[in-house]
């Protein structure tokens, strides 16, 4: 809304004055935005220190495998069988081996603790929360109390889920895909299970329940504020790609999420009301017997990975839209071929919607069915290899700046290729007979559902904390945290996939397999175990570079990157009703206007006089 | 890249868009500065919430839609006298969702008092349904056998028990509004907003009810138990 | 000196990762089933194929970045796309991606849709926490009835065979799977309790055992030899002990094997 | 601060015997459905009776009630069409149910 036209309808409110209304129980989209970056941080961190744990523990089982592989070929009472016995016995006493219940709990809520605590929240909450309104010239979201609930919604979530460390019977251990009946009868989880309870798991699916609601709400306020809320001038196709990822993320966190309630809410049911949705008559753990009958367990599978899907383009279709946006400025160029990166976003949105059943070809699910998935599941590289050309596209004939936030970006398209290119396997109902729940399918999702969906956070933090907090990070220490991340997670999951060509089954917690404890696999799994670690202690990089910039960083300009979107027209940090007396300049130029030929400098804002593009130059937008 | 090259790039780059030959019109609804759809903003949430809320009962009763194909021996466990009770339902439902339109056209007319009057009939209907609805289950739930429930009930609570949870919930919301529009607090819009998560409520019943009830209902069973 | 460096980076991600699939050849354990080939070749040809695209789009990835750095002076090419350029690539990928996959339907079509092979041996594969039973249904050629009320893990009776069932009474009930090499199977995977899979690296088998469902599985053996069995869906707790073994072996020894087991 | 939303909605006047109508309407197709209960039909053409006769009563309530028929058309087309697609996509997951049907453990 422009001031001309609308100035009688602008409110320009003043911050509460209060501490607690004005930072903590705010409505602002800025601090809101800032909460969800801060959740996930707080959950990256926790998440990794529980993949660290557990690593720990498979690089230790390794090494007592390789003795035991020692041991067997030795004498059983030779002195040096003894001592080797003894290290044994030394390396089990150490306290990070973890017991197989530990092992897999840690696991399940290392991936749900990722999954919804960070990857589904800080791209969209934090960075979306943050910036679409700005991007698009509005005051606030356009259900600012909503927003607030939603923030507030996901911190209940998460400190339900932290509680089932501290409920009896521990965290689930039914993995983040918690499939039925081991996560729907308590009898299944644990050695020795005697009478009720598995809390842990009935927290564990309350916690998603709410975030389910959370993120319903909050992708109600996203579309409303795209399509609702852009300034004058600011056309769909004027908006920055960023908001093109965040609307079509938007879209797919009302559409999934309704679905997955519907898993939680029934699997609920079955563990504490007697239906039997998910859970098959005659089971067998011990007497007496489970008397629910009925149900199936692939059913829960659908309804999970009719959200699952889905959700793996709500983690990175956001990512793909700032490194779109990046690559171009940073590149001084405009984005190679925006309404195909535009249609790209869509198509990957929608055929996403058509593809869930590629995670179930080996379930016992109707064989036809998987055929059609599986070649929708190769129509989604379609998009996706549009995005990757255009971003090549993109940088040819650049002028390229290397600046950290720029680095992340370049990371991430590499990342993207190498994680996109072992979906070419799995996607494959017959391959993925012999790939199915190997370390090929880990390796994989991690590099394009988790670290590259990562990078584009890190690039995010990079390019915007002198908006968000008014100060530049240091750039030698982020090249530096670049540099070593990278390289760590290449080496941490392109491992895996050698690993899963073995055949090397998910979820293990020892190597009791032969072909498990040979010389190879061992030696991967401490190759693995040792550069995440490395890999894990970087982050603390990251940590120290926030922390310092926050304080010590050189105070940023309003536009230090020379960047074109309306976030750099104002101030930094920006003032509370974003745009100085609620004033938004009308938009005129589209969103990638660098190095317009006859232009005065290399960038055309989007909030500059029509004037400032010269008439000569070709049409964009 | 030398300067002819660059223009040769230039000219061979199509346009980006169907938008690029054309500069955008600023009397397009989409030009930004309006709501494109003309909705109001809070109507336009609401009907998004719709749309998700929709989805997830239509996945409940595709889960049980799926048990039931899976299962060839189905019990048709609802007699006559059920169907009577939930036509009943059905009629309350409607009823206040006639309540409703009236009451969202008391407020727009700007009649306070009798669009909130209508607004708390409606949720009258709807603790009339609740109770109604609450006693029939708790009949069921009598004459359920111990331990796990057979499939039909399962997927019976589950459907109605989503379904009642809206209505108790929009109970909650149609008293809440109408004190605060009595009030002044709230607007004709909010009403009108209310109005549609109520008939949502309602349109979703006339789905459960026939998918539900009449699906299941063996009438040779006639009255009682 | 950060392009530089970024291309290094990216050349030795490349060349690292091809250097490492490739010399690993033959990439998979040995295979021993007659299926398997087909999913062999499908993998060998995607590696190829994703190879080349890896190699490609990673050193172009490094070429532009170190070929466009930026540089005094130096301005950028205005250059909004090519709709030429965008449609030929995403026919390209279409056709290449969808066509590979297609290629892929044969052999699960031979697995899960066609019929399978008669006469064949039947054997019933079942899951339970933590291990596998495997039933042959004897001289008869029938499996005898189960029931859930009659399991009673302390007398050994895992799957609730009914003794009083008299199809039942010879049928065998083994910890390991025995067939013999040459020889179509059929396996009806099932489960106990939760769910399992069934996976069999070398016999590029790998099939989920759910409670409830009965799956039959198609294979025929062509070596001898001993060979793990592995549950590849978390199972719970014991999950990676869940091992069994799997034996090929002569028809010779087959038939002894039956008979020396008969009960 | 929902005041620098949309300007405003459409306005339509309020049409008493349409929705009276549409009431006796959604009225006499629910006793429709509760006859059809009473004579037998095969469940299969039953529930294609059933659920063609409840997505009239849905559009009755959406468009009447709802004030569907006062929005602009695309805004009609984004909302319906979005959800009915969705919720078909469950379809799928039906072969299934005949898997488990048939394929009985």
């Amino acid at each position: 809304m422009s001031a001309e036209s609308a100035a009688e309808h602008v409110h320009v409110h003043e911050p509460p004055s209060s501490f607690i209304r004005r930072w903590i129980f705010s409505t602002d989209h800025k601090v809101v935005g800032i909460q969800y970056w801060i959740l996930a941080l707080v959950a990256a961190f926790v998440g990794m220190w529980l993949s660290v744990v557990f690593r720990l523990h498979l690089a230790n089982e390794g090494t007592i495998a390789q003795l035991n592989n020692q041991l067997s070929a030795l004498a059983p009472d030779s002195a040096q069988a003894q001592a080797l016995t003894e290290q044994i016995k030394a390396l089990q006493a150490k306290w990070f081996v973890l017991t197989p219940e530990k092992y897999l709990s840690y696991l399940t809520m290392h991936g749900t603790i990722l999954v919804f605590m960070v990857l589904t929240t800080a791209p969209m909450g934090g960075f979306g929360n943050y910036f679409l309104p700005i991007q698009i010239g509005a005051l606030d979201m356009a259900f600012p109390r909503l927003n607030m609930l939603s923030i507030w919604l996901t911190i209940l979530s998460f400190i339900t889920l932290m509680a089932a460390f501290f409920v009896p019977g521990g965290p689930p251990n039914s993995g983040w895909t918690g499939y039925p009946p081991l996560s729907a009868i308590p009898a299944a989880q644990g050695k020795g299970y005697e009478g009720p309870g598995g809390y842990g798991q009935d927290l564990w699916v309350l916690s998603i329940a709410i975030f389910c609601f959370a993120s319903l709400v909050g992708a109600i306020n996203f579309i409303v504020t795209t399509l609702d809320l852009r300034t004058k001038g600011m056309t769909m196709l004027r908006m920055p790609l960023t908001c093109w990822a965040w609307f079509v993320t938007a879209i797919l966190s009302l559409l999934s999420f309704a679905v997955l309630l519907v898993a939680g809410l029934l699997l609920l049911l079955d563990r504490n009301a007697g239906t039997s949705f998910f859970i098959p008559g005659d089971l067998f753990f011990n007497k007496p017997l489970v008397d629910h009958r009925g149900g199936s367990p692939i059913l829960f599978q659908h309804l999970f990975w009719f959200f699952g899907h889905p959700e793996v383009y709500i983690a990175i279709v956001p990512g793909m839209g700032l490194v779109s946006h990046l690559l171009s400025t940073f590149a001084r160029k405009p984005v190679f071929g925006y309404a195909a990166m535009v249609f790209a976003i869509f198509g990957i949105g929608i055929v996403g919607f058509f593809v869930w059943g590629h995670h179930m070809f080996q379930s016992g699910m109707s064989p036809y069915v998987a055929v059609a998935f599986s070649v929708m599941t190769m129509v989604v590289g379609v998009p996706s290899a549009i995005k990757t050309f255009n971003w090549l596209g993109t940088l040819w004939g650049g002028n390229i700046r290397f600046t950290s936030p720029m680095l992340y970006a370049l990371g991430f398209v590499s990342l993207f290729v190498t994680g996109g290119i072992g979906g070419i396997f799995l996607g494959q109902n017959a391959v993925d007979i012999y790939f199915h729940d190997t370390y090929f399918v880990v390796g994989h999702f991690h590099l394009i559902m988790g670290v590259a969906a990562i990078f584009a956070m890190f690039a995010g933090t990079a390019f915007w904390f002198p908006k968000m907090f008014g100060r530049m990070m240091n750039e030698p220490l982020g090249k530096i945290h670049f540099w070593i991340t990278f390289a760590g997670v290449n080496v941490i999951f392109i491992t895996m996939h050698l690993m899963g060509l073995e055949g090397h089954p998910r979820r293990y917690s020892g190597f009791n397999y032969d072909f498990l404890s040979s010389n190879y696999m061992v030696t991967c799994h401490k190759i693995v175990t040792h550069t995440a670690i490395l890999t894990a202690t970087t982050q603390l990089l990251l940590l120290v570079n926030i922390v310092y910039s926050l304080f010590a960083g050189p105070k940023a300009t309003d536009n230090p990157w020379e960047a074109t979107s309306l976030e750099w027209a104002i101030p930094s940090p920006p003032p509370f009703e974003n745009f100085k007396g609620g004033h938004v300049p009308e938009v005129h130029h589209g969103p990638y206007e660098f190095s317009v030929p006859g232009a005065a400098k290399d960038y055309i804002m989007q909030q500059e006089p029509p004037e400032a593009r010269p008439a000569t130059a070709p049409s964009a937008h | 890249m030398s300067e002819a090259t660059a223009e040769k790039a230039v000219e061979g780059a199509a346009p980006a868009t169907a938008a690029a030959a054309h500069a955008p019109v600023k009397s397009d609804p989409w030009y930004g500065g309006v709501a494109p759809f003309g909705t109001d903003s809070k109507k336009f949430g609401m009907w998004l919430f719709i749309m998700s809320d929709s989805i997830t009962f239509a996945a409940i009763l595709m889960a049980y839609t799926y048990m039931r194909i899976a299962d060839p021996d189905w019990p048709l466990v609802f007699n006559a006298q059920s169907v009577v009770l939930s036509t009943i339902m059905t009629f309350v439902l409607l009823s206040s969702s006639l309540t409703m339109v009236l009451g969202v056209a008391a407020a727009e007319a700007g009649k306070r008092k009798r669009a909130a009057a209508w607004i708390f009939a409606t949720a009258f209907g709807g603790v009339a349904f609740t109770v109604i609805h609450a006693w029939e289950w708790s009949h069921v739930i009598h004459d359920l056998p111990e331990g796990a429930m057979p499939m039909m009930w399962g997927c019976f609570f589950a459907a109605t028990g989503m379904h009642m949870l809206h209505v108790t919930i929009g109970v909650g919301y149609l008293v809440i509004l109408g004190l605060a529009y009595l009030s002044g607090k709230f607007k004709p819009v909010d009403v009108e907003v209310a109005g549609l998560y109520w008939h949502f409520v309602d349109l979703v019943w006339m789905f459960v009810f026939p998918l539900i009830y009449l699906m299941s209902t063996d009438m040779t069973k006639g009255f009682g138990h | 000196m950060t392009p530089l460096l970024f291309v290094g980076m990216i050349g030795a991600l490349v060349a690292l990762t091809l250097y490492f699939f490739a010399t690993k050849a033959p990439i998979l354990p040995p295979l021993i089933s007659e299926h398997g080939q087909l999913i062999d070749d499908q993998i060998y040809l995607t590696l190829i194929i994703t190879g080349a695209i890896f190699a490609i789009a990673q050193l172009g990835l490094a070429f532009l970045v170190y070929k466009y750095r930026h540089r005094e002076g130096a301005k950028a090419t205005y250059l909004l796309g090519s709709h030429k350029l965008e449609y030929t690539w995403s026919a390209a990928t279409l056709v290449l991606f969808v066509g590979l996959n297609l290629m892929g339907q044969k052999v699960w079509a031979e697995m899960h849709l066609n019929e399978h092979p008669k006469p064949a041996i039947e054997v019933e594969v079942t899951g339970l926490q933590f291990k596998w039973y495997i039933r042959y249904p004897g001289k008869d050629g029938v499996f005898g009835r189960r029931d859930v009320n009659m399991i009673n893990d302390a007398e050994g009776n895992f799957l609730g065979l009914d003794k009083t069932d008299p199809k039942g009474a010879d049928d065998i009930v083994m910890g390991s799977l025995t067939v013999p090499v040459g020889v179509p199977v059929v396996m009806k995977i099932g489960s106990r309790d939760v769910i399992h899979n069934f996976g069999v690296r070398e016999l590029r088998v790998k099939q989920d055992a759910v409670p409830g469902l009965a799956v039959y599985i198609p294979f025929k053996a062509t070596q001898t030899g001993s060979y793990e069995v592995a549950c590849m869906e978390l199972c719970g707790y014991g999950h990676y002990q869940m091992r069994s073994q799997l034996n090929v072996v002569t028809m010779a020894e087959y038939t002894k094997f039956l008979a020396d087991n008969a009960p | 601060m929902s005041d620098h939303g949309a300007g405003h909605t459409a306005h339509h006047e309020f049409n008493l015997k349409e929705n009276l109508g549409n009431w006796f309407f959604l009225l006499a197709l629910t006793l429709l459905e509760v006859w059809l209960a009473y004579i037998h039909l095969p469940p299969v053409t039953m529930l294609v009776t059933l659920l063609g006769l409840s997505g009239l009563k849905a559009a009755g309530i959406i468009a009447i009630f709802m004030h569907m028929k006062f929005e602009k058309l695309s805004f009609v087309l984004v909302v319906v069409s979005l959800t009915v697609l969705t919720i078909a996509l469950l379809l799928i997951i039906v072969p299934d149910a005949y898997v488990l049907q048939n394929y009985r453990w």
